[in-house]
């Protein structure tokens, strides 16, 4: 398990290394540059203002410096809003990210997990086929739909819950939902195939035999092998939820990371594209990690393995 | 070894009474006849063996007992199965579940995929107490881990929270006996208990399933294809063909009075340790039933004269090691092994003694970590396009599982002309046809075969397909790695049959690998004895078997069920 | 704190998945919408449509900046709430000399900082030579231009001593001003954030005063003299500003504070308007209007906007480099038709480039929609060239849904009238900037808003060479026109030489005038104080929260 | 247990399982009447998808425009129709190609496994987390506006997860013993990914392409606020669904066409797509 981890962490150095390298020469070769506006500025002007961002050195100073800062841990200030540090700025918008991909998560897995394994269980009845076209309908109907759609039921019509912000928990409610329900039809695809899988293994027959009923065999024989690939599925999935939803924080005015992925790129802000980058990949990392560790929780079989 | 029958004890009580049970398979493909009909009784703390090869309907009738049949597609069209008074074919799932696991248990033929990897043995050989709320939790483990010990599994001490694939296959079959009798069931129905497990691990399971038994007085259906071994232990043997019984009688009547051919053929076609025969005889022999074409006949069946001849292929000091996280592990231990040209040679060893290693290392298909390998006198080295279309040509491999080694997607067609076409053997797609056909004609198949896919042949049609395969590229060497190990022993029979016929009719040099010396002694002019990596015996195989040199080998022997050791009928 | 509440509350309920329910739906339920609190609180919520990039006055160059610095700061002088006519600011009084070169400016001795500080002349003099700096890089130091030498300064190598910029501070209460050339409305121009002065201790406590992104306008640090100050700013979420206590008019303020909602999408803020959320917007799409005038018949305002949406032409490449083809491109379309049917908010047909009515100029129209002629005119232009039809014609412009509905129109219209081959290109913000500052287009959009009331914040993009020029379009006949009306100080002669301008662009086309900005304002009742004015400056001090409704 | 009759090939045999599946036949009907009305559909509408009215802007459905108007007057079913030639295209072509690279990298990625594999895959996580945005762009800097571009953008990103799904499996069927018999057989590693391991994994890429169709088809939208790809006024079902979401309360119309008819195609692709898993596998015997 150590050594996994150890290795895996080797690994983690080159890889994040040359997505530094990468993306820092693809935001530098993008046409436009973070001072260009409509109400062009005098190319004497444009001139000093690169200055003060180091923009003037060669190429490939400017790389070597940045990823000297970079081994610092210091991302350096945002080219678009200067007075902030771009760690300052993941600081303060990850935690909303979080709390939000963390609610999606629990719905999305709340829907998913029993809804799939319902319809496993139940394969080929009304059971199995309701889930399986909601979840059809799920993951036809993308967020910027959906969103829309639960602010005019949920909050227009019902005024149950608030339209938009993200400053009383009742406020987390819609924007969970949208983004849950999205991921919970995955789930309920995923579960169902995995758990479809597990019920036919042999050792569902042996726990049969010993006169387990329906619940106890899906609930302790079949979940944990029937889970794994949805766990496989979860980390990738929990590391795009937490690290923002850009459709979602614009439809419900939510200060989260999304926005930052999105506008970054856009503004040519080059020290906050790299910023989100890195951060998007460490995250990628670590839960590509605590999937294959959870794997092993699951699967005593890769444990002995590794 | 005399068996006293155990005479049931209390008739009246308990009996499993199956009456005209019928049971269909419904596919696309039509309806199947599984079960046709049969009449089944168990007496209380009486041993049933159920005997027939794959397909006779025994597993169905196992199954159907605990209504564990998968439906669909199987569906009981009739009958009655009578247990203390109730119908099991008309009870309710709530009632079933209260019987499973309780009044009757079941132990399944493969100990790995049968016990659930997620969950500690433990855990596992309580769930029967908890289920039917015998004992709390607690209580259950406990008296799970004193069952474990009581089957042997000393394990458990050191590894209480142990998981199945931690212990090897004889440890998980004896925990599967603990789980099915820990609740001290009226009837035990093992369904091919032992068929997965070596020899000698065999024969421990089968006596302590034994004594178990007798001492909680459990009446046992004993599911197996296994003539000899259903006779160390059943009171009773019912015989089993196409769906219908053909025969029922006590062990003893059975084996000296067969009556129904096919019961006279089961008995005829083991290959035993104390005859040496040219050729098995098989079931088609007694009962003509125009499923399998008889192969080409033998040339001759002249012994060939070894003595002059040369060594084919040559293994020098091979030494294999795997790295794993617990550190290196040495496979095989210096082996040195030499086979002449025509000739077969066996090699017997339980599994891990690394003798699968060895067979497919000579082919390359494990890197060895030193040695030499020589073909025809001719160092065997390289790698890629050259030593694809050089040595590989020359030297093939039969797999245990015909199923897992051919392609599900492939035709037979597509399979066998496949590599004609890679090592541009025939000079045209017709020609390469022809050939094919010859050689599914060779094996005892036809070009009707062609056009299917695996999975529409049986077992013994797989391995003929595969072995097959392995002569469309006319190699000098073939690897036999348990080639016959999962077939029941009348397909064993026509395999190794063919296998033999093969070798006189092409001159084939044989490394025959297996777990079953009789089988092993059948085939070979030399075996050697495998254990732990080395070879710890070579000689001609009537040596090995009248005079073995080490006590590993005399085990070996002594593992064999009485029945099957010597073609004459047990008294 | 609601959080915990909440959790230990569902504890509670968890027997009870009903009842626990219904609580959450009470709790959504229960809340009073931020308009509807806002009326005991008089907090004004405010949709700004966009996160400001800086609030530091010398560097920021958006209307979001200025919607914010105008709460935060005040200049010399302040505007009247639905004129914009200078009033006293900082200034209590001032004084123009005779050839209107030379202002005189007396501060108030009662102004003060946040902090508590006295404002005083230093600081504006401080102020001036910080945005002048050339090192600080300010995008809108040409803003300060009209005093004397500072162009001289700002373009560096020149110490401020030594280039004698005209603002001194007399003594601390003080001010002289003198300028190039008479400037007008200058008094006006004073009311842009670049001219608003800074607290010199404070940005001196976080570095140098070239240094950009020092931090001194985050929420704890920020001094300002204008009537709130800032209290509170999260990126992307609000930023909040309170009543400021050492503001010298705070009697006047009404309003105990401000929030700002940078909402950026359209739809979004139009939402939360919708549902009590914000007071204001400004984001109305075009396709919206005709829905919104049935539901908000009396919120949703019209208001007038100093700006033009048109196309440029790229004169450096056939086919526009022919004035006949621009002429006729512009000709064929029917701007009524575009106002009416495809805006449809109440913008009026652009007919000349400055909107009319800019700081009194009145253009005549010369801009004109005759199909006839327009072909006629491309039909003279192929037989010269000997085509029969135009290559295709490119319009590029970057994407939003209002752009591609108003190209879109064009697209039809001018498929009505020519047989042309018209393709749409739209790109990404950036890489539509550089693209069009490549001159690698044909036809691009474009839009101006007045940086100020008059004609010459329009105008003078048009002389050659121009940065903003980029059509390609050189005229020495109008260069020479404007620079009379620089020279003026006549208003009369100023209107005849912009005249003489309107007139060039017209016959020369080198642009595509097709409309004048409106804002579409959804304003919600309580509001009062909140007038239409031409450079959308809404004083804060004068507007307050009230239900008419009530007495 | 019984043999089925001779039948000559994977393909015709698939077939004749497919046509056995009702659902998949339903599906496959319903496909191709969407895709003969989105051929057909722009040439018998008695409007232009392009031709605009700006005095029937926004008009509910009716006989003369049966799906109603967009917000330029122009006919909502020639637009419908016509986005439907464009989705359907990109959506099918797209993944084609994402699936040939991701298919091709993963088996490579799979069947190689150890160092090679270890690189391969992390190179896939590098690729996970470029910005794509500035990807986009830079693509369209170097080879300009080209309609290909399209597919190679969507195929870039698509391509990753589909490339470690195929490792996964493959991972698994190279230890196979058919696979190890190819082995022995002296067949090439080329010979043994595309003919023994390939015809393996259908059943998981068939499943994964319908859930990637939907996918490339909203990608298709956000493209072109980047500029690439389908260019104003042309229409695509992700566009119109995306200016339709804006205007759902006022002109439900807008969203209701042409997310049904997005819908629709999903739900059958779906179901066809369970359909040939089942048909490519040989073994499959579900009741018809």
């Amino acid at each position: 398990m150590k050594r996994l981890i150890f290795f895996r962490l080797l690994q983690a150095i080159p890889t994040m290394w040359v997505i530094a390298t990468l993306t820092f020469f693809m935001t530098r070769f993008a046409p436009g540059g973070p001072f260009d506006a409509e109400k062009a500025i005098p190319e004497e002007i444009k001139i000093k203002m690169e200055a003060h961002f180091g923009l003037d050195r060669p190429l490939l100073e400017q790389y070597f410096i940045y990823l000297h800062n970079l081994l610092q841990g210091d991302l350096g200030p945002s080219f678009k809003y200067p007075e902030w540090e771009v760690s300052e700025l993941i600081a303060t918008a990850f935690p909303v990210s979080l709390t939000l991909g963390t609610f999606s998560f629990i719905i999305a897995l709340i829907i998913g997990i029993p809804g799939g394994m319902i319809a496993a269980l139940r394969q080929n009845t009304w059971m199995d086929y309701l889930p399986m076209s909601l979840s059809m309908i799920g993951v036809c109907l993308p967020t910027f739909v959906l969103g829309p759609l639960l602010i005019f039921a949920l909050s227009n019509q019902l005024a149950i819950f608030p339209p938009l912000g993200w400053y009383r928990p009742s406020d987390w409610v819609l924007p969970s939902l949208t983004l849950g329900l999205f991921y919970g039809a995955y789930i309920t695809r995923l579960t169902r195939a995995g758990m479809l899988e597990a019920l036919q293994q042999d050792f569902i027959r042996t726990a049969r035999a010993k006169g387990a009923s329906s619940w106890r065999i899906l609930t302790q024989h079949a979940a944990r092998g029937g889970l794994l690939p949805v766990v496989t599925f979860l980390g990738p999935a929990f590391a795009g939820l937490i690290s923002g939803s850009f459709v979602i924080e614009s439809i419900f005015f939510i200060p989260g990371l999304g926005k930052f992925f999105v506008t970054a790129a856009f503004n040519r802000d080059y020290t906050m594209v790299l910023g989100t980058v890195l951060f998007y990949a460490s995250l990628i990392i670590t839960l590509n990690l605590v999937v294959d560790l959870l794997q092993a929780w699951l699967d005593p079989k890769s444990r002995q393995s590794r | 070894m005399p068996l006293t029958p155990n005479l049931p004890k209390n008739p009246r009580m308990n009996h499993l009474n199956i009456q005209n049970l019928k049971v269909n398979f419904h596919s696309r493909e039509g309806i199947v006849q599984a079960v046709d009909k049969i009449n089944l009784t168990i007496h209380a703390g009486e041993v049933i063996g159920l005997v027939g090869e794959s397909g006779s309907g025994k597993s169905v009738t196992c199954s159907s007992i605990l209504q564990l049949l998968p439906s669909p597609p199987a569906r009981i069209e009739s009958g009655k199965i009578q247990w203390s008074g109730i119908d099991l074919l008309r009870q309710n799932d709530q009632t079933m579940q209260r019987i499973r696991g309780k009044e009757i248990s079941m132990i399944f033929q493969d100990p790995m995929s049968c016990l659930n990897p997620y969950i500690p043995i433990l855990d596992q050989v309580a769930e029967p107490l908890v289920i039917h709320q015998i004992c709390d939790t607690k209580l259950a483990k406990e008296k799970a881990r004193e069952m474990l010990l009581e089957v042997g599994v000393q394990r458990i001490l050191d590894h209480p929270n142990a998981y199945p694939h931690e212990f090897s296959g004889g440890m998980r079959q004896r925990a599967m006996i603990a789980m099915a009798l820990i609740t001290e069931p009226s009837l035990l129905l093992a369904d091919e208990p032992t068929t997965a497990l070596d020899v000698t691990v065999q024969a421990k399971v089968l006596s302590i399933l034994k004594n178990l038994c007798e001492k909680l007085s459990t009446s046992i259906l004993f599911v197996s294809h296994d003539l000899g071994l259903v006779a160390e232990l059943a009171d009773r043997v019912v015989v089993m063909y196409r769906g219908k019984v053909v025969e029922q009688n006590d062990t003893h009547s059975i084996f000296t009075h067969p009556k129904h051919p096919y019961v006279q053929a089961l008995i005829a076609c083991r290959p035993t340790l104390d005859v040496s025969e040219e050729r098995l005889p098989t079931v088609e022999d007694f009962i003509h039933s125009g499923e399998t074409r008889t192969p080409v006949p033998l040339k001759s069946s002249e012994p060939n004269p070894t003595s002059d001849q040369k060594n084919l292929i040559e293994a020098r000091d091979l030494i294999v090691e795997f790295k794993t996280d617990q550190g290196v592990i040495r496979a095989v231990d210096k082996v040195s092994l030499s086979i002449k040209s025509g000739q077969t040679h066996g090699l017997v060893g339980e599994s891990g003694s690394g003798k699968t290693t060895l067979g497919r290392t000579l082919l390359n298909l494990i890197n060895k970590t030193s040695g030499e390998i020589w073909l025809n006198q001719e160092k065997v080295s390289g790698s890629g396009r050259k030593y694809n279309l050089g040595f590989r040509k020359s030297m093939q491999i039969i797999f245990q599982d015909p199923y897992a080694s051919l392609n599900p997607r492939l035709t037979i067609e597509q399979t066998l002309i496949e590599p004609m076409i890679v090592h541009q053997i025939g000079k045209s797609q017709n020609e390469r046809l022809d050939r094919v056909i010859s050689l599914l004609e060779e094996v005892g198949l036809g070009a009707e075969h062609l056009t299917r896919y695996p999975h529409q042949f049986s077992g013994g049609q797989r391995q003929r397909i595969c072995v097959a395969r392995a002569l469309t590229t006319e190699p000098q060497f073939i690897v036999c790695d348990e080639c016959v190990s999962a077939m029941d022993v009348s397909v064993q029979a026509q395999v190794l049959n063919l296998l033999k016929s093969l070798q006189v009719n092409r001159n084939l040099t044989y490394l025959f690998i297996s777990h079953d010396l009789g089988v092993v002694k059948f085939m070979s002019d030399e075996i050697s004895v495998m254990q732990n990596g080395c070879i710890v015996e070579t000689g001609s195989a009537e040596d090995i078997y009248q005079n073995p040199q080490t006590g590993y080998t005399k085990q070996l022997i002594d593992s064999i069920p009485a029945a099957n050791r010597s073609a004459s009928p047990i008294v | 704190m609601l959080l915990i509440h909440s959790l230990s509350l569902i504890n509670k309920c968890r027997k009870f998945p009903l009842a626990s329910f219904c609580w959450v739906l009470a709790l959504g339920c229960s809340q009073q919408t931020n308009v509807e609190t806002a009326l005991n609180e008089q907090v004004l919520h405010f949709g700004l449509g966009s996160e400001p990039q800086h609030l530091d006055p010398h560097l920021a160059t958006s209307v979001a900046a200025h919607n914010i610095l105008s709460a935060l700061l005040e200049g010399l002088v302040s505007e009247d709430p639905k004129t914009l006519k200078p009033r006293p600011g900082v200034a209590k009084s001032w004084s123009i000399s005779e050839d209107g070169k030379n202002y005189i400016f007396l501060l108030r001795k009662n102004a003060r900082w946040s902090n508590g500080d006295p404002v005083t002349a230093e600081d504006f003099v401080y102020s001036f030579r910080r945005i002048l700096n050339p090192d600080l890089a300010a995008p809108y130091a040409s803003m300060l231009y009209p005093l004397k030498n500072a162009r001289t300064y700002h373009q560096g190598g020149i110490s401020w001593e030594k280039a004698d910029v005209g603002a001194v501070a007399i003594d601390a209460y003080t001010l002289s001003l003198s300028l190039e050339n008479p400037v007008p409305y200058f008094l006006e121009l004073l009311n842009h954030y670049s001219w608003f002065p800074v607290h010199q201790t404070t940005i001196e406590e976080f570095g140098a005063f070239e240094k950009i992104g020092t931090g001194w306008t985050k929420p704890k640090h920020f001094i300002g003299n204008g009537p709130f100050h800032l209290s509170n700013h999260q990126i992307n979420s609000v930023i909040e500003v309170t009543k400021n206590q050492h503001y010298w008019d705070k009697e006047s303020v009404r309003l105990n504070g401000i929030r700002f909602y940078p909402i950026d999408a359209v739809f979004t803020e139009e939402r939360a308007y919708r549902a009590g959320f914000l007071h204001l917007t400004q984001s109305v799409s075009a396709d919206r209007i005709d829905f919104l005038k049935a539901r908000h018949p009396r919120e949703l305002h019209f208001e007038p906007y100093l700006g033009t949406y048109f196309y440029r032409f790229n004169l450096k490449a056939p086919p526009f480099n022919d004035k006949r083809v621009r002429l006729a491109f512009s000709l064929a379309i029917d701007r009524q038709r575009l106002v009416d049917k495809v805006l449809g908010g109440g913008q009026s047909p652009a007919t000349s480039f400055t909107p009319p009515g800019t700081g009194g100029f009145q253009p005549v129209p010369k801009f004109e929609y005759n199909r006839k002629k327009a072909k006629a005119l491309l039909k003279s232009y192929l037989k010269e060239k000997g085509l029969e039809k135009l290559p295709p014609v490119e319009l590029t412009y970057n994407t939003s849904e209002g752009h591609k509905k108003v190209a879109e129109a064009l697209y039809g219209m001018w498929n009505e009238v020519f047989d042309v081959d018209i393709r749409l290109l739209n790109m990404e913000w950036k890489v539509f900037l550089s693209t069009i500052a490549k001159g690698d287009f044909t036809l691009a959009r474009a839009g101006w808003i007045g940086d100020y009331v008059d004609p010459h914040t329009f105008l003078q993009m048009w002389r050659s060479g121009d940065g903003l020029n980029m059509t390609g379009w050189e005229n020495q006949e109008y260069d020479y026109a404007l620079q009379q009306a620089e020279n003026s100080v006549s208003q009369e002669k100023r209107w005849e030489s912009f005249q003489k301008c309107e007139d060039l662009l017209a016959d020369e086309a080198p642009i595509l005038p097709l409309y004048f900005y409106v804002h579409h304002t959804l304003r919600h009742p309580t509001v009062q104080g909140w007038h239409p004015t031409l450079l959308d400056h809404h004083p804060y001090k004068y507007v307050y929260l009230a239900d008419e409704r009530r007495p | 247990m019984t043999s089925n009759p001779p039948s000559s090939s994977l393909g015709r045999e698939a077939w004749s399982r497919l046509r056995a599946n009702r659902m998949a036949m339903i599906s496959l009907f319903i496909l191709i009447a969407i895709a003969l009305i989105s051929l057909l559909g722009p040439l018998i509408a008695p409007h232009s998808y392009e031709q605009q009215d700006l005095d029937r802007i926004f008009e509910s459905p009716s006989k003369d425009h049966i799906f109603g108007t967009d917000n330029l007057g122009r006919d909502l079913f020639a637009r419908t129709t016509y986005g439907g030639r464009i989705s359907l295209s990109v959506g099918l072509l797209a993944t084609l190609v994402s699936l040939l690279i991701g298919v091709t990298y993963g088996m490579i990625s799979g069947y190689a496994g150890g160092k090679l594999d270890a690189c391969m895959m992390r190179m896939v996580d590098v690729l996970y987390s470029l910005p794509f945005i500035i990807f986009v762009i830079l693509l369209m800097v170097m080879f300009g506006r080209n309609f290909l571009l399209l597919f190679l953008a969507i195929g870039a990103v698509e391509w990753l997860t589909m490339a470690r799904i195929t490792r996964t499996q493959t991972l698994n069927l190279r230890r196979a013993e058919f696979v190890e018999a190819a082995r022995a057989l002296g067949f090439s590693d080329t010979r043994i990914l595309f003919r023994h391991i390939l015809p393996n994994l259908i059943g998981p890429i068939i499943v994964y392409a319908t859930l990637t169709i939907p996918a490339v088809m909203l990608l298709e939208a956000v493209l072109s606020f980047l500029g690439l790809g389908v260019q104003a006024p042309m229409s695509s079902w992700g566009s119109l669904i995306k200016d339709g979401a804006e205007k759902m309360d006022a002109a439900p119309w807008l969203i209701l066409f042409p997310g049904a008819f997005f819908c629709l195609t999903l739900f059958a692709l779906n179901f066809l797509g369970d359909g040939l898993r089942d048909a490519f596998d040989p073994k499959s015997s579900k009741e018809p």
